[in-house]
């Protein structure tokens, strides 16, 4: 097995954490933005679940 | 029941597209009906959903006893449809797409020969490859299957087009024949000096309703 | 009249086979046209490997399956062309044919075509890259199970993909993940069978019989409500 | 980011007049905030870096983000053919929607699965790819699924997609286990270290760590599923408006007489 210097091996979690929060935030923000942009134009007594 | 054809406010859509918005219609067993309507007005997708091939969303409909909002396959193998395609395989000839459409509607094979010989089909053409034919000989051998198959309900959208004097008056004569053995004819048409000859009544067909002599006066559609 | 609705499955399942076999046989598509190009794969990869023959000849069992997979997509896209040409696929609905043996009838066919292949591709590896089997026993019953699975995955995936505008670029990317297990098996199965022992290879072979049995079942009854829909 | 000029609630639970969120939505939204918060602290703060035999040292760390997402999208993807079979049952749309919806969130997860396992795998073996069974059969999944999600994006009509779809995504999950048997047994003539092989040491703060990731990941998937599905919902209600206007202009087609007739409608029979 590879043994890493520490610097390197944080490096590579921090990759890791980074792409992962990078991805799913991304996504949300999407999702989110999409479900305004999608519910201003549905009346809102079809928002069943903003009551 | 007389009955072969029961439409109430029946909607269908064609993805997000109301084909047909809310028809009422009703044919009577052994009727020659005449769909006229300009393009676009819905005739071909209520030929279709009497077949059961597009499914009823909203209203009530009813072929040949079988509840089309339920379960619209039953009626298939009773109707015979001639759509715009002809539904047939290019590369077999005319004698082999009429026995395989044949068999696969459970005819005898002797009724495929004898449908090909109604057509006028018996002879070298029979062997033809399809993709080498005319549009209307294409025409005829899809009516050809229509015939072997003995459908209790006939459903044949612009069954004149394409074809040449003597294929018209075979057409009006299988119409006539088919309704003499007891069965029903709904069909569309824009020859209506033609058609008006050989249907009993003929109903008018616009913006996805149905306007006729009989019963269904368009009043009755809500109209929003 | 009574029937069975096995026998009746089986029979419209040979009328569609046997209406298969004869539109090959006039229009000549498979063997003039996937034939060669299962043949053409097999020189490419020589060019894209090596003309060592060593390396062609180990990697054999590999590069078999490979192009029986890529010409599979071709032979599946063939059968269902003609099914949605011209309304036929209406035509289909329309009649007494029951679904699932439609689904067997398609799926017999492109086996069939694709045992076909299967016997030039292995005269073609004989051939151009040297290779010899030694279990030729664990090498037929192999391409028999494979062509099953193959087929029925196929014939179920070509349905999907059928009515659909995007049909061509859309069936790859659904069916060749799936496929994904045979190409294994087939490989390992064929590499025992090309080796001293033949090993493992009946175990592989037993991975192949399961996704047969599994897609033909899947087939049977999921055929339906997609010919119904595409 | 300005604030809504009404919606309900006050201070954090203030909603946004237009969006997919809710009060319950809301509520376990900010706990799961509270737990990412939690989880990182104990992963990258508390827990000891893996000292034992075979050691992974800090690298361990990335474990609690690559199982976890996995275990989320394997449950996405179950949800996704139990809803698949609902719709085929019930026939209605909320169910095709949920498919739908929990289907795309798993490809999220499973792409974080196959990224985190690649940057693992890198420092282990050299190389951004190595044919371990697990990742190359979660490689295999995500295809199969970006699939079922193209196959959604080629369909109009909203019931054949529905049923289409529903089909392929029972299909899918059938496949799951086959595609991972024979890269098990493919992979197991020639073992090297696979990121299975970690599992076992982890242990102590570790351990909760890891559990605490899958925990946070599974109360994600369903705050990420609340919105999705409602996204996809009124998607669709949206559809169904659209339906009554089309219908009521169809109708006036009748009555315009003779009116012109869209060419869109030429073809009709054509389904």
């Amino acid at each position: 097995m590879v043994v890493l210097a520490e610097a390197s091996a944080w490096s590579y979690v921090g990759l890791a954490y980074g792409v992962t929060i990078g991805l799913l935030g991304g996504y949300t923000a999407w999702m989110l933005r999409r479900g305004r942009k999608i519910g201003r134009q549905l009346p809102a007594e079809d928002r069943t679940w903003s009551s | 029941m007389d009955s072969v054809v029961r439409f109430r406010a029946a909607v269908c859509l064609l993805g997000r597209f109301p084909a047909l918005a809310g028809v009422d219609l009703d044919v009577a067993a052994g009727e020659i009906v005449l769909l006229q309507g300009p393009n676009g007005a819905g005739k071909t997708t209520l030929l279709r959903a009497c077949a059961g091939l597009v499914p009823i969303t909203e209203g009530d409909a009813d072929v040949l006893g079988v509840d089309l909002r339920a379960d619209r396959r039953p009626v298939r193998p009773l109707v015979g449809l001639l759509g715009h395609q002809a539904g047939l395989y290019d590369d077999l000839t005319v004698a082999e797409n009429v026995r395989f459409w044949s068999k696969a509607g459970r005819s005898q094979r002797s009724d495929a020969d004898a449908a090909l010989a109604r057509l006028g089909l018996d002879g070298r053409l029979a062997e033809v490859p399809v993709a080498k034919l005319s549009a209307g000989q294409r025409r005829r051998t899809a009516l050809a299957i229509l015939v072997a198959r003995r459908p209790r309900l006939w459903l044949l959208d612009e069954p004149h087009a394409a074809l040449d004097q003597g294929g018209r008056d075979l057409v009006d004569g299988l119409m006539a024949d088919a309704v003499a053995a007891g069965a029903t004819v709904v069909f569309a048409s824009h020859e209506l000096d033609r058609a008006e000859a050989v249907a009993h009544r003929s109903v008018t067909v616009a913006g996805g309703t149905v306007s006729g002599l009989l019963p269904a006066p368009l009043a009755e559609v809500p109209v929003a | 009249m009574p029937e069975l609705a096995a026998d009746s499955m089986l029979r419209d399942a040979a009328t569609v086979v046997g209406k298969d076999l004869r539109l090959e046989w006039r229009s000549r598509v498979t063997l003039s046209q996937i034939l060669p190009f299962a043949l053409l794969v097999l020189i490419l990869f020589a060019f894209a490997l090596d003309p060592d023959r060593r390396i062609l000849e180990e990697a054999t069992p590999g590069l078999f399956w490979l192009a029986v997979l890529f010409s599979m997509l071709l032979a599946i896209q063939r059968a269902y062309a003609v099914e949605t040409a011209d309304g036929v696929i209406d035509a289909l609905r329309l009649s007494d044919l029951d679904p699932a043996g439609i689904f067997l009838g398609k799926a017999a066919g492109i086996g069939l075509h694709l045992l076909v292949l299967e016997v030039a591709l292995f005269a073609g590896v004989t051939v151009l890259y040297g290779a010899t089997p030694r279990g030729y026993l664990l090498l037929v019953a192999t391409m028999l199970l494979a062509t099953a699975g193959l087929a029925a995955a196929g014939s179920l995936y070509g349905v999907l993909a059928a009515g659909l505008r995007v049909r061509d670029t859309l069936l790859p990317i659904l069916m060749l993940p799936v496929v994904a297990p045979v190409l294994i098996a087939g490989t390992e199965a064929f590499s025992a069978a090309y080796a001293e022992s033949s090993g493992d290879g009946w175990k592989w072979c037993g991975l192949l019989a399961a996704f047969s049995v599994l897609y033909l079942a899947i087939g049977i009854f999921a055929f339906e409500p997609l010919l119904e829909e595409s | 980011m300005t604030s809504p000029p009404t919606g309900t609630g006050a201070g954090f639970m203030r909603l946004h007049p237009d969006g997919t969120a809710s009060r319950g939505s809301r509520i376990l939204g900010a706990v799961v905030l509270v737990s990412v918060v939690v989880f990182l602290f104990l992963a990258l703060v508390a827990s000891k870096p893996d000292e034992s035999l075979d050691a992974q040292g800090q690298l361990v760390r990335i474990m609690y983000l690559h199982v976890p997402s996995a275990i989320a999208c394997y449950t996405a993807f179950f949800v996704t053919a139990a809803a698949s079979a609902m719709y085929l049952w019930k026939k209605t749309m909320g169910w095709d929607a949920l498919a739908a919806s929990s289907a795309e969130i798993g490809v999220i997860f499973v792409v974080i699965t196959l990224l985190t396992g690649s940057i693992w795998g890198h420092t282990t073996w050299g190389t951004w790819w190595e044919w371990d069974p697990r990742l190359t059969s979660t490689a295999l999944m995500f295809v199969m699924y970006l699939g079922y999600l193209a196959l959604r994006r080629a369909i109009i009509d909203p019931v054949s997609r529905a049923k289409q779809s529903a089909v392929l995504g029972i299909i899918a999950i059938v496949n799951v286990p086959i595609v991972h048997f024979s890269v098990d047994w493919w992979r197991s003539l020639h073992q090297t270290a696979t990121v299975a092989s970690l599992d076992p040491k982890i242990n102590g703060l570790r351990l909760l760590a890891l559990f605490v990731g899958m925990i946070v990941a599974l109360m994600l998937y369903v705050w990420l599923m609340m919105h999705r599905f409602r996204l996809a919902y009124a998607e669709a209600a949206l559809e169904a408006k659209g339906l009554d206007l089309a219908l009521a202009e169809r109708r006036a087609e009748a009555l315009a007489d003779g009116g012109a007739v869209p060419a869109s409608v030429e073809h009709e029979g054509v389904s």
